[in-house]
């Protein structure tokens, strides 16, 4: 049976051994990367939800300062069925929560997992099952999060359409508790034991847990704005003890998520001038920040209903610390998604044009700097590692 | 290697009658033909030894080109994803991936010292097709029925998860002259 | 290799993005009851004839009770899908292509049928258990809310109570005449 | 929460007044498909290289201007494809993962009713050894008629599992070692072709057990013009190209018989290098084979694709037609019935339709960006 195969071999043995006098020598085989423990800060976690094929995705570990695709790849993590991304800085882990059925596109049994990911190996270190009922859809970065300043815990927001978020001890390697949260959902972490959810009314719930990741309490606000006429973007940045909201109409909602009260603050405009009325924020990632309290908005002009998710042709940036805006950069493409990378001298911003791939600018300056191509089909989400 | 030796003369043939746009990698495969390495279960292969210093290692080869590009000379008989391109190397898998024990072979020339090197095409395994820098260089490609020669096949074969990522080159001896 | 050249410049075939809202429907109200849908890219709208998606057959309802191409971004009743169109995908604006199951929950838009001028609720059932068609990515957000309220919001992949949960492409079911 | 849901949309539809122009459609609808498709219907396969996991088939009507989509199937992994023309059945050969990319591996025949694409069935490979290999209709085919699959395996041993269909049930494996692909000849049995020129024949008992396996002569040199693995069946004659432009005809009606070969090339072709090339690049309308054909053609440019479609009177072996593409073809199929067509999957990866004097007919995408549909399936 094996025999042709065999034949083969002993030709390249006869051919290798052949040459034992020649200067060469042969090059190993079986030599797999391995990358950094500590990624350095610029780079970028792109993830490839692979609209087109949703059972394919990819979390992509890209150099944004490199000038060829393949110095620029570092590797991938696949991430089946429109996935989840977080990452620990305490445990050193990537966290990729996912979806896979038994027949793949026709369905069959499906089993919703915690892949867990070693930085270093980009290999699958344990997986922990969790009830297959997580959200699926359009990336949203508050669909799951790490709970707590150990974070030891990590909360899945559920979505059947009944509503409720999956504890997992990360810690213990197993799911824990199922968290009831009727009328709002996602999971905003807010450093202690507990996480908020927004409600479809406007309101937040949060809700406490105990050491074992059972909930103790819960408490619910009243309205802090207005889901109909003006409503703000799922996913909120964070900075000092705010996490602040972004609204249809381009206003910052600075909201203060505590363990045990939630206070909103004063609204901040984005735009400065009356003729920067009719720029509306919008795009699939439409907000990110970096780590000196500037907020990256991308903005449309001309935004009215139905505009929230059309990308833009700006940037705007806000300074949380000077409660103003700071600067307007006007992108190289007209882009869906934003996020930002790095400190210091290799810090970008990064920008997901609508031919899906990623332009690169360079911060404080704006400057365009090159286009990442291996992104793949589809990167709705960038990660910096901030 | 007489009916090889006549193959090679004519594909020489066609080379000069102004065929081909690569003539530097051209027409030197099928010179040794290609093969398949069981590398787990043929410890005598110098493939292997090698393997077992664990490191890779630069060799004394001068070499030229972009081996980002399908026209490196050490992709004339590669078809896949290029490894450079996602995470590897030219002769390593990128990270979280298995390198494939079984191998397709090609011959090809390096156009730096004008020597024909024996290349095993190595497929990276266990993640999604990785999507950068497709190359497919079909010389000395056989139908199916010469599975050996056949880079239709998905050569991610005695590895956990055939599911194929990308394909390195790596240069695993030399060939006769 | 040519043809491998010419994939990559196929693949740039992308999706535009997408211009002019018809702003009478932001005043009208779009809910939920389950819901479909999956989201995506702001996506090609007619630009003079056909339905701007090249290599698609156009199509016509046949009825001038229901104007329009099934196969078109700007069909009347796709005001607020999200997804691959299944006219294009061997479904039709109210059917299911073969060996699908439609999702018994669905999203709801209220669209103004050009031909009578009337509003109609429409519910945009997603049919579910093949992979995703690929064909005719539509994307409209009038009345979509943000997913804290998922009644009206469309990024949610709403392959919900069906047995497979995998996303194939949208209908745009007539349910009835919504009261002015 | 379903029945929340449920209340909600009854507390809608009691609002809606009764003077509908247009009546409420019901919920679900899912469509139907004829259980004996149109001539003009294709399988057109997806390989999907980017995302082998979601390969699919694709039913096109290549007659249609308008509703020319008609359905889909799923195929991971390298996946087969096979119609019965005897049963209203689909066959897909496919592989799973438990956990996509990774995890416990499990290859299925997946069976689907022809007319509501519904699976109706599946049977269980043994071995972990289904081929994967791009698209290839000779890697999973049916036999006496249609009553046995067959489903090639690579490991890489080479061997074919042989199923009874009707029964769902693996009968046996059948090693072929040093031969490769499925060749369906004889009564009950298939051939193989073998890398040192010759072509391996098996015969199978009502129990798929092997009960005469022959070997021919060498008649090919599968280093100096080997043919490509992909033939066309005329009634029982399998037409196999060459690299270098010949046709072999076998005969597979017993064992298989190795008929004269003849040449495609002329002296003038021959001077321009015209070559058959591409992945599907024969197909066949009547007694007519349709050829891809390549203009200077060269080692290693057999799957490259061509800019003309050639016609051959196989009783004449002359060429009678050559059809200019208006993209290269990648890939080629002739459907069948009183108005055939031609349709090429260009270069480009859409699907271009000819008439049989090569007029453009029409041009059809299949899926996403990314798809690849290399292989097309006439109607069976």
């Amino acid at each position: 049976m094996n025999r042709m195969f065999q034949g083969f071999v002993f030709g390249c043995i006869i051919a290798s051994s052949s040459v034992t006098n020649a200067d060469f020598k042969p090059e190993p085989i079986g030599i797999i990367e391995t990358l950094p423990e500590q990624y350095p800060d610029h780079w970028i976690m792109a993830q490839d939800l692979s609209f087109f094929h949703m059972l394919e995705g990819a979390v992509r570990v890209i150099d944004p300062s490199e000038e060829t695709t393949g110095d620029q790849y570092k590797g991938q993590m696949t991430s089946s069925f429109i996935a989840v991304f977080e990452h620990s800085k305490v445990r050193n882990e990537h966290y990729v929560i996912e979806s896979f059925f038994s027949r793949g596109g026709r369905g069959g049994k499906r089993t919703d997992l915690v892949t867990i990911y070693d930085p270093t190996s980009l290999s699958v270190s344990d997986e922990i099952e969790i009830p297959a009922k997580r959200l699926t859809g359009m990336p949203k970065g508050t669909q799951a999060a790490l709970i707590g300043e150990e974070e030891r815990f990590l909360g899945i927001y559920n979505f059947t359409p009944a509503q409720s978020v999956s504890i997992v001890d990360l810690e213990k390697r197993v799911f824990v508790n199922e968290v009831a949260t009727e009328g709002c959902g996602f999971v905003i972490p807010n450093g202690a034991r507990s996480f908020s959810s927004i409600c479809g009314d406007g309101s937040f719930l949060t809700s406490n847990l105990d050491a074992s990741g059972a909930l103790t309490s819960s408490t619910r606000t009243e309205t802090m704005f207005d889901p109909v006429g003006d409503p703000v973007f799922e996913t909120p940045i964070a900075y000092d003890d705010n996490a602040y909201f972004l609204s249809f109409s381009g206003k910052l909602l600075p909201v203060n998520i505590g363990e045990k009260q939630i206070s909103a603050g004063d609204w901040l405009s984005l735009a400065t001038t009356e003729d920067e009325k009719s720029w509306r924020p919008g795009g699939i990632t439409p907000m990110t920040s970096d780590t000196n309290g500037n907020v990256y908005v991308l903005m449309h002009p001309d935004g009215g209903e139905g505009t929230h998710k059309n990308g833009g042709s700006e940037v705007w940036v806000y300074d949380l610390e000077k409660k103003k805006r700071t600067n307007r950069i006007e992108l190289k493409n007209w882009s869906l998604v934003v996020g930002t990378s790095g400190t210091g001298k290799n810090k970008f911003l990064l920008a997901t044009n609508t031919d899906m791939a990623i332009d690169v600018y360079e911060l404080p300056t704006a400057n365009y700097a090159r286009t990442l191509t291996g992104a793949g089909s589809t990167p709705f989400v960038i990660d910096g590692l901030n | 290697m007489k009916e090889s030796k006549n193959l090679f003369d004519r594909i020489s043939e066609q080379v000069s009658r102004g065929l081909a746009q690569n003539t530097s990698r051209r027409g030197l495969f099928g010179l040794l033909g290609a093969g398949i390495v069981g590398m787990s279960s043929i410890p005598l292969l110098p493939v292997a030894r090698a393997a077992g210093t664990g490191q890779p290692q630069a060799s004394d080869l001068q070499e030229s080109g972009d081996d980002q590009s399908c026209d490196y000379w050490r992709y004339c008989s590669i078809d896949g994803f290029l490894c450079t391109c996602c995470g590897g190397s030219v002769n390593t898998c990128p990270p979280g991936t298995e390198m494939s024990p079984i191998t397709w072979i090609g011959t090809c020339k390096n156009p730096e010292d004008g020597k024909s090197y024996i290349v095993s095409y190595n497929d990276c395994c266990g993640k999604s097709g990785c999507g950068n820098c497709l190359c497919n260089t079909n010389e000395g490609d056989r139908p199916m029925y010469v599975p050996a020669k056949s880079n239709d096949i998905n050569w991610c074969l005695g590895t956990q998860s055939s599911v194929y990522h990308c394909s390195t080159a790596i240069v695993v001896g030399m060939a006769f002259e | 290799m040519k043809w491998l050249d010419n994939l990559a410049e196929k693949s740039t075939r992308k999706l535009a993005r997408s211009s002019g809202r018809r702003s009478f429907l932001a005043k009208l109200s779009a809910g939920i009851v389950g819901g479909s849908t999956i989201p995506l890219l702001p996506v090609a709208r007619a630009s003079g004839g056909g339905n701007s998606y090249p290599g698609v057959g156009s199509q016509s309802t046949g009825n001038l009770e229901d104007p329009g191409d099934p196969t078109s971004c700007d069909y009347w009743r796709y005001c607020a899908i999200d997804g691959f169109i299944c006219a294009c995908c061997g479904g039709s604006a109210n059917s299911c292509p073969p060996g699908t199951e439609m999702s018994p929950m669905t999203w709801i838009g209220t669209c103004r049928n050009p031909a009578d001028g009337k509003n109609y609720i429409i519910s945009y059932n997603d049919c579910c258990g093949r992979t995703s068609c690929g064909r005719c990515m539509c994307n409209r957000n009038e009345g979509d809310v943000p997913v804290y309220r998922p009644q009206q919001n469309n990024d949610t992949n709403w392959c919900l109570g069906t047995k497979s949960n995998v996303y194939n492409c949208s209908t745009g079911v007539v349910l009835g005449i919504a009261l002015e | 929460m379903q029945l929340r849901i449920v209340s909600t949309v009854l507390g809608m539809l009691l609002s809606f007044s009764l003077l509908a122009e247009l009546s409420p459609e019901p919920i679900p609808n899912v469509e139907i498909l004829p259980k004996d498709y149109p001539d003009s219907w294709i399988f057109a396969h997806d390989a999907n290289f980017a995302s082998l996991l979601t390969g699919q088939l694709v039913i096109l009507d290549v007659a249609a201007d308008t509703k020319e989509y008609k359905g889909s199937l799923d195929a991971s992994q390298f996946g087969t494809f096979i119609q019965s023309s005897t049963r209203e059945e689909l066959y897909v050969g496919e592989t799973f993962y438990s956990r996509g990319t990774r995890g416990d591996r499990t290859d299925v025949v997946t069976i689907y009713d022809k007319s509501s694409l519904n699976r109706i069935g599946e049977v269980v490979l043994p071995g972990e050894k289904r081929a994967q290999i791009v698209v290839n209709k000779y890697a999973m085919q049916l036999i006496d008629n249609d009553e046995y699959l067959l489903v090639l395996n690579f490991t890489p041993a080479i061997s074919v599992t042989v199923i009874d269909i009707a029964k769902r049930e693996v009968l046996n494996e059948v090693p072929i070692g040093g031969c490769n692909m499925i060749y369906p000849s004889g009564k009950r049995g298939f051939s193989s072709l073998c890398g040192d020129g010759t072509i391996m024949s098996i015969s199978l008992d009502k129990k798929g057990q092997v009960i005469d396996r022959t070997r021919s002569e060498p008649f090919f040199n599968a280093d100096d013009d080997p043919l490509f693995d992909k033939p066309m069946y005329l009634e029982n004659i399998a037409y196999f190209p060459s690299f270098k432009g010949d046709i072999q005809p076998i005969d597979m009606t017993n064992d298989p018989d190795i008929l004269p070969k003849w040449s495609m090339i002329s002296e003038e072709d021959a001077k321009e290098n015209w070559r058959p090339s591409g992945w599907q690049i024969i197909s066949a309308s009547d007694e007519h084979l349709y050829v891809l054909m390549q203009k200077n053609g060269n080692w290693g440019s057999h799957k490259s694709g061509g800019e003309e479609v050639w016609v051959f009177d196989t009783s004449q072996q002359k060429r009678i037609k050559r059809i200019a593409l208006k993209n290269p073809g990648f890939s080629i199929e002739v459907t069948g019935g009183k108005k055939p067509l031609l349709a090429v999957t260009g270069t480009d990866m859409t699907i271009w339709v000819y008439d049989l004097d090569g007029e453009l007919q029409r041009n059809i995408v299949v899926g996403a960006p990314s798809a690849m549909p290399i292989m097309l399936n006439a109607k069976r």
